[in-house]
């Protein structure tokens, strides 16, 4: 922060939508080499003021100035042009492209005529993924990479260009501990270089490891910015929702009941093998482990989504196979799926429709959908997540991603399962929500219903499982109790090293 | 020694017409011991048909029978039969004269002569009727692009004016070919004109289309002609709704390609137009007439 | 409605705005921009009114819907297709084959045998499109092309090509369907507007409806959700036999006869009916109610293009220009603008 | 690996399957059930399959841009009828009277530019309207269609210069002239699709268009030089054709739109767009030709052939998915 000349300066950004004000007189100021976290709940406008920034939405009113000059971001390539590169929320990749082609796309490297300079191109992308230490090249299907290394291919476009300034939109969200320390080598490396960084995350550590100053943002205006030294979770937690959360490990035990959910030497090809676990009712099993790993492959398993090659699933003792989906929910078990845009919510319906949806078989007045229980499901819901819409007749598409995940764990929770799964389920959720989030589940298990987290998140893990199952390349390398899990032996047991390996 | 002859016709089963045709063909073609058919259909495609003459000629054919789906772009392709020494025999609606050098014969009706027969019959009906100079006509006519519709439909405008040169011909839109089409093209007349005397469809079968318009409508009293005299066509002549057609069978048509065919292979001495006769058919001579197959 | 009206907006009304160019309609315009293709249908009405004063005539009126009931008919079943995320193109062809099929058994086996006879064979064809696309998972667009052309070589057979009529057409009942009239109103309108009715019905208040929505806007998340996906397809296409069907029955009752294209080339039509009325072909979007509009709107201009006297292939130019005009201001109204912002 | 070499090909290998398939069996049955005396594969019979998929075909490469750009384009037989419709015509202008036969490449030129006018509106429209590329090639295709029909009222434009058609008939080194066409656009086209910028962000539009857009990918030039692209190919394919024929009906070229997305889809591109390969279009397209031929080799008529093609199309689309499946592993949605 040597220089005082900002990087980039917003005023007064103004921006509403039909029945919502996303931004309310919204300003800020990012230096060069300075990382600027950007922070509010879910819904708070982050996003948007980011996409104002990148030229993707127009402001109603105030100022956008870079490097002391008023400008006018017409266009995403306007944006680019003038230094601002935008790695965004939600994955915008193209899959059947390759990794080089999506982290160039929109500038290739030219030839004569127009045509691709493949060489240039593999051999600068070559030189990012050497940065980003990804075990996938240039080459690769950007379709065949997990989640996370998709994740990465977008993290990498911020190297592409001499940039004024770099926006990351909750990158870490779907990324595991080894590829954060990366990115943040990486951003570390771009703030030697000058350049300003906008840092949107919902995840205090990582905002005290890594950024200067703080933003905060509330129902679209601006609360104030605060010095990372000299603050703490507390002080942005009051900026942010107006109270304080109590973010510890789970100690207080439910009494738990019988078995709910026994499995025994499930494997399913090569994605995971021999795998046997039990779940009570009333307990939280935590599923901890890298990417990769096979969790979401045994959740979709016991969902019915996948069939599997060998071994037994038992519901309340007796054994069953399960079909489908509509075969698992009728046997009353639900799943909460990580991606929450393919899997989870139908983008272009309401609010209200997406969170009924598997119920709406059952809700039913005479032969028509009775509406009236819907709303009345909804309200519930609504009030005890918290979400931020306007009203159920909102489209699932126009809500910020945190609210898009509440209405999922919504959708699910309201079927009152036997036995639930959640598959991340606090991804791109901000603190106050996560630690509702974090009660809810603790509070099913206390009312009998036995629940598996499978979570990247560690203090996650640990806040709300009375057991934890770590698993490693497609096995269960240990399950740990609460009382003998500490954050040394389970990063230990996730990267595939055994207690014995390790004596 | 077989004659192999094949055969590529413009479109079965878009109408009756041609399926039965192309039935007649088949069981003739079977009659005679010493003729094997390759028969093919184009879809009433020009590029398709043109490729099925390919075919033909790669399959070394004794002699071709080609129903045009376009009387001249099929030339080029007559010449390559020409060429090869394959016989051409043109059937049901001619190609143009360009490409007259490169075939044999022409076998079938004269559609501008049953255009002009159609114009002859509504005149006669009207001038029966005392309205020759008052009749006010609409007519509806086949496919757009198709050679019989446009053949017909020259006829028809050209001789009607010379035999009741006080009728008015007062619209003219395109029924397909097709019965519920024109059926909705004779109600948007019926809605425009109130005095409609005459309706001149291109073949019964959008004539038949029109007169449920009509009938209907409730409109009484309108004279409807038509050509190729169809089954339906002849039926409602015998109910009286329907005044007259042009008899045309499909069955002789398809013999008299056939035989033009053999004959060509037998090096018999032919005429170049081989015209079938397609007489005029009204309620008054019906009864000469037996009811169409198809 | 409202829910359902919601969902169509959705797909058209992208994230980006570009501030040029709004011409945004406040307050109750607003409302009415909503129904960018009423008003539009609106405008044309006037057009024509103003060009042929018969237009307006009642009879025109009645015969124009009557007339675009057999299309309608089929449009409202590919509605359901569409929005479960695809298409038919067979209907056309399957029309044709219930025509014939109707018409062939009602001298052999008597009307009242013929038309559940007719319904059973045209169900089962629905049901082998259904099973192929839904269960089999195959693409909606070749196996429906494919059928089209399958159904139709089915028809062929089945009446040796020739046209297929009633022997004795004064003697039946059968013609009631399609021209009998009930307290003045044509029958074919009484069965279009019930039809539409109860699918309107059933597509905007069921769960099956919902269920339909969900599996054309996401497939991934219905089956998510338990929705049985492939049983939702099936009964999409089934239902769109169904309604061919009836279209057929209406064809075949009005005309007592027909030849074995009598539905050739209604595939295209039926489809601009359903995208004209919003339907989005990418599924998860589009009503009943709006596909009425589109399948009216359709009839009218052919009606009135017809009544104006223009040649027809001036009215082909013209009927070219009115479709993206409609659909145009629809969109443009929903968005607030009426430039794309495309970049 | 670049994209669109050796791997793809042989993962998109089914409907060379299938081609090999049809081969064997019409040359198998066509041994019991032709009139000819000459094999099915005879060299020549081959080399006619070739040429006569050219019309089709040509379109086809231009359809499989379009598709893979996310849009479809249902006007190319409009198009290709008013192209010819300008070339045929064109010949005969009395401003061109004292050309002599260079008259020809006039008209060449005029009917390409007619094609590349037409795509250009098209695009224009969906471009700058934001109506669904569908419904805006659903109304040209009336519309231009209602154009041909004004031109020359019913009547078929013919001219037949016989220079041209020999020419069109003509063949170098053993290929006839409208194989040497097709073979070429598929070569230039595929060129355009793997190794330009353009290509590339034709199909990253295709595959996900808010990524290209935030990626500051100008979505509307990229859709309008596809529009003119196909436009242009249709056009082409008409001059090919009607060199050879010399006359155009105004109906001709109907249907041409959904035999040539039946070739794409045959050769594996898929409807939303993002993904798919010129090579393959051109085996759809083969396919099908195939189809029709080796049926009027082995004497099926028409109600066979219409059930069998259909039924074909179908069982192609099963196959094809039976062989892509990757096993039991594949998730149940
Ligand atoms: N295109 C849109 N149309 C209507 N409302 C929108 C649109 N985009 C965003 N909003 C609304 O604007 C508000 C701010 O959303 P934004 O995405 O900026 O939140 P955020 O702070 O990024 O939240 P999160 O942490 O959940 O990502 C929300 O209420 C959202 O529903
Ligand atoms: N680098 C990679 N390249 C290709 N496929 C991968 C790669 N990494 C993971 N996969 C595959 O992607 C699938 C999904 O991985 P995913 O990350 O969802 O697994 P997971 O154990 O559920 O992890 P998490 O829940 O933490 O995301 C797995 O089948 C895995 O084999
Ligand atoms: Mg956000
Ligand atoms: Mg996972």
């Amino acid at each position: 922060m040597s220089q005082s000349t900002p990087a980039l300066r917003l005023e007064n950004i103004v921006k509403t939508f039909p029945g919502v004000r996303a931004l309310d007189g919204v300003s800020l100021e990012v230096l060069p080499g300075e990382v600027h976290a950007l922070m509010g709940e879910n819904g708070a406008g982050k996003s948007t003021l980011m996409k104002v920034l990148g030229g993707l939405h127009q402001p109603d009113e105030g100022k956008i100035i870079v490097s002391e000059q008023p400008v006018r971001m017409a266009s995403p390539l306007d944006a680019k042009s003038k230094g601002i590169v935008f790695i965004h929320q939600e994955l915008s990749l193209a899959s059947e492209l390759t990794v080089a082609e999506n982290i160039y796309l929109g500038e290739l490297p030219k030839k004569r005529f127009g045509l691709v300079d493949w060489q240039k191109l593999y051999a600068q992308t070559d030189e990012i993924l050497a940065k980003l230490k990804v075990g996938f090249n240039a080459k690769t299907r950007v379709g065949d990479l997990s989640i996370a290394n998709q994740q990465m291919v977008e993290i990498a476009r911020a190297l592409t260009v001499d940039a004024k300034a770099v926006i990351f939109d909750e990158p870490t969200a779907s990324l595991t501990d080894a590829e954060k320390v990366v990115l943040f080598d990486v951003i570390a490396d771009l703030k030697d270089h000058g350049v300003g960084i906008i840092y949107i995350s919902h995840r205090m550590e990582e905002i005290f490891k890594i950024t200067d100053r703080i933003s905060v943002l509330r129902d679209g205006s601006y609360r104030g910015t605060l010095v990372t030294a000299k603050t703490n979770e507390d002080e942005i937690t009051q900026l942010m929702i107006g109270r304080s959360l109590d973010l510890s490990r789970n100690v207080n035990h439910n009494e738990l009941g019988d078995v709910a959910l026994e499995v025994k030497g499930l494997s399913c090809g090569k994605l995971y093998r021999d795998v046997s676990f039990e779940v009570r009712r009333g307990e939280v099993v935590g599923f901890y482990g890298l990417v990769g790993a096979g969790r979401t492959e045994i959740a979709e398993t016991l969902f019915g989504l996948r069939e599997p090659s060998a071994g037994k699933i038992l519901l309340d003792g007796q054994e069953t196979r399960i079909h489908s989906p509509a075969d698992a929910i009728s046997k009353g078990i639900s799943l909460v799926p990580e991606d929450r845009k393919g899997q989870g919510l139908v983008l272009g319906m309401n609010c209200r429709d997406n969170m009924t949806l598997p119920q709406v078989d059952d809700l039913k007045a005479g032969p028509f959908v009775a509406e009236g229980a819907e709303v009345a499901i909804f309200d519930q819901y609504r009030d005890r997540l918290d979400i931020r819409t306007p009203g159920w007749k909102q489209t699932v598409g126009n809500l910020s991603g945190g609210n898009q995940q509440k209405i999922v764990i919504g959708k699910w929770l309201s079927m009152h399962p036997n036995v639930l799964i959640v598959d991340e389920p606090t991804r791109g959720i901000d603190v106050g929500s996560k630690s509702e989030i974090h009660n809810l589940i603790r509070e099913l298990a206390g009312q009998g219903y036995a629940v598996i987290v499978i979570s990247s998140e560690m203090p996650e893990v640990l806040h709300v499982s009375d057991r934890i199952v770590a698993m490693y390349s497609g096995e269960i390398i240990r399950t740990f109790t609460s009382d003998e899990v500490t954050e040394d032996n389970l990063i230990q047991a996730i990267s595939g090293i055994t207690p014995d390996k390790a004596a | 020694e077989t004659m192999k002859i094949g055969i590529t016709q413009n479109n079965v089963g878009v109408d009756s017409y041609q399926t039965t045709y192309e039935k007649a063909f088949i069981e003739a073609a079977d009659a005679n011991a010493d003729v094997e058919t390759v028969v093919l259909d184009a879809g009433g495609d020009v590029a398709r048909q043109i490729a099925q003459m390919e075919d033909l000629i790669q399959q070394e054919v004794d002699a071709i029978i080609i129903w045009p789906t376009n009387g001249e772009a099929v030339i080029p392709a007559v010449r390559k039969a020409h060429k090869a020494g394959i016989p051409v025999i043109v059937t049901n609606s001619n190609i143009a004269e360009q490409g007259f050098d490169f075939v044999k014969s022409f076998s079938g009706p004269d559609n501008i002569t049953q255009g002009k027969r159609s114009a002859e019959i509504m005149c006669d009906k009207f001038k029966e009727m005392g309205i020759e100079n008052e009749a006010q006509v609409v007519h509806i006519t086949g496919q757009p692009g198709y050679t019989t519709a446009i053949e017909r439909a020259k006829g028809f405008d050209d001789r009607l004016p010379e035999v009741c040169p006080n009728v008015t011909q007062i619209d003219k839109q395109p029924g397909d070919w097709n019965r519920e089409k024109s059926q909705k093209v004779m109600e948007a007349f019926l809605v425009k004109y109130d005095d409609i005397d005459g309706v001149y469809s291109g073949d019964d079968n959008m004539g038949v289309g029109a007169l449920n318009a009509a009938k209907a409508a409730g409109r009484e009293g309108i004279i409807f002609v038509g050509a190729t005299n169809f089954a339906v066509g002849y039926e409602a002549m015998e109910r009286g709704e329907y005044w007259g057609s042009i008899y045309q069978s499909p069955v002789d048509d398809a013999k008299a390609a056939l035989k033009t065919a053999v004959d060509v292979l037998n090096g018999e001495e032919i005429p170049f137009l081989n015209y079938f006769d397609t007489p005029k058919i009204t309620q008054d001579n019906m009864a000469e007439f037996d009811k169409p197959v198809f | 409605m409202a829910d359902v009206t919601d969902k169509t907006e959705a797909r058209t009304s992208g994230p980006r705005e570009s501030g040029m160019n709004s011409f945004n309609l406040a307050g109750a315009g607003r409302l009415l921009a909503r129904q960018g293709i009423l008003v539009a249908f609106a405008v044309f009405m006037i057009g024509f009114t103003l060009a042929n004063e018969r237009f307006l005539d009642p009879d025109n009126i009645m015969g124009v819907i009557r007339s675009s009931a057999i299309l309608g008919v089929m449009a409202l079943g590919v509605t359901f297709v569409v929005i479960s995320g695809n298409l038919d193109l067979s209907v056309g062809s399957m029309m044709s084959f219930a025509t014939i099929v109707v018409l062939d058994l009602h001298d052999k086996i008597g009307p009242a045998l013929a038309i559940p006879g007719m319904y059973a064979m045209v169900l089962c064809l629905g049901a082998f499109i259904g099973f192929l696309v839904g269960y089999l998972k195959l693409n909606s667009l070749i196996v429906t092309l494919g059928m089209l052309s399958a159904i139709h070589g089915l028809t062929l057979t089945y009446s040796g090509g020739k046209n297929m009529d009633i022997a004795d057409k004064e003697g039946t009942w059968f013609s009631v369907f399609g021209q009998s009239d009930v307290l003045g109103i044509p029958v074919p309108i009484l069965l279009f507007a019930l039809v539409a009715s109860v699918l309107g019905i059933l597509l905007a208040k069921t769960p099956f409806g919902r269920k339909v929505y969900a599996v054309g806007g996401n497939g991934t998340a219905a089956t998510f959700s338990g929705i049985r996906r492939a049983r939702v397809v099936f009964t999409c296409y089934l239902l769109s036999a169904f309604c061919v069907a009836t279209a057929g029955l209406l064809q075949a009752s009005r005309s007592l006869g027909s030849q074995n294209t009598v539905g050739q080339g209604l595939e295209l039509e039926v489809l601009a009916a359903v995208i004209l009325g919003g339907a989005s072909l990418l599924g998860g979007s589009g009503t009943i109610f709006k596909t009425v509009i589109g399948v009216l709107i359709l009839g009218f201009i052919q009606n009135g293009l017809l009544l104006v006297g223009l040649q027809f292939y001036a009215q082909y130019v013209v009927t070219w220009i009115i479709i993206i005009l409609a659909v145009w201001l629809d969109i443009a109204a929903k968005r607030g603008k009426l430039w794309s912002p495309i970049a | 690996m670049e994209p669109g070499t050796l791997s793809t090909f042989l993962k998109r290998g089914a409907i060379w399957g299938f081609i090999v398939l049809q081969l064997v069996f019409f040359s198998i049955a066509g041994k019991y059930l032709s009139l000819s005396d000459t094999a099915f594969m005879d060299l020549d019979n081959m080399l006619l399959l070739l040429k006569q998929s050219a019309p089709i075909g040509i379109i086809a490469v231009g359809m499989t841009v379009i598709m893979i750009n996310g849009n479809i384009d249902l006007s190319v037989g409009a198009i290709f009828a008013l192209a010819a419709v300008v070339m045929l015509d064109s010949m005969t202008w009395p401003v061109f009277a004292g050309l002599g036969d260079w008259v020809i490449p006039v008209a060449w030129a005029l009917a390409l530019l007619t094609g590349i006018v037409l795509g250009a509106i098209n695009g224009l429209i969906v471009w700058k309207t934001g109506v669904d590329a569908f419904i805006v090639t659903l109304g040209a295709m009336l519309g231009y269609r209602g154009l041909v029909f004004m031109y020359n009222g019913e009547q078929p434009t013919s001219h037949l210069n016989w220079t041209l058609v020999d020419f069109a008939e003509a063949q170098f080194l053993g290929l006839p002239t409208a194989a040497w066409f097709l073979l070429g656009t598929v070569a230039v086209v595929w060129f355009i699709m793997n190794r330009t910028v353009h290509g590339r962000n034709a199909y990253a539009i295709g595959d996900n268009r808010e990524a290209a857009v935030n990626a500051g990918i100008r979505v509307g030039p990229h859709f309008l030089m596809n529009f003119m692209l196909i436009g242009f190919l249709a056009a082409l394919s008409a001059v090919v054709f009607y060199s050879e024929s010399g006359s155009v009906n105004p109906n001709d070229g109907q249907l041409y739109e959904l035999w040539a997305i039946t070739a794409v889809v045959l050769g594996g591109t898929k409807l939303t767009g993002g993904s798919g390969s010129i090579i393959s279009t051109l085996g759809g397209v083969i396919a099908i030709q195939l189809l029709r031929k080796g049926l009027g080799h082995i004497g099926a008529d028409t109600e066979t052939v219409n059930l069998v093609i259909g039924l074909i199309l179908i069982a192609v689309l099963f196959l094809d998915r039976q062989l892509n499946l990757k096993g039991k592993q594949e998730l149940r949605v």
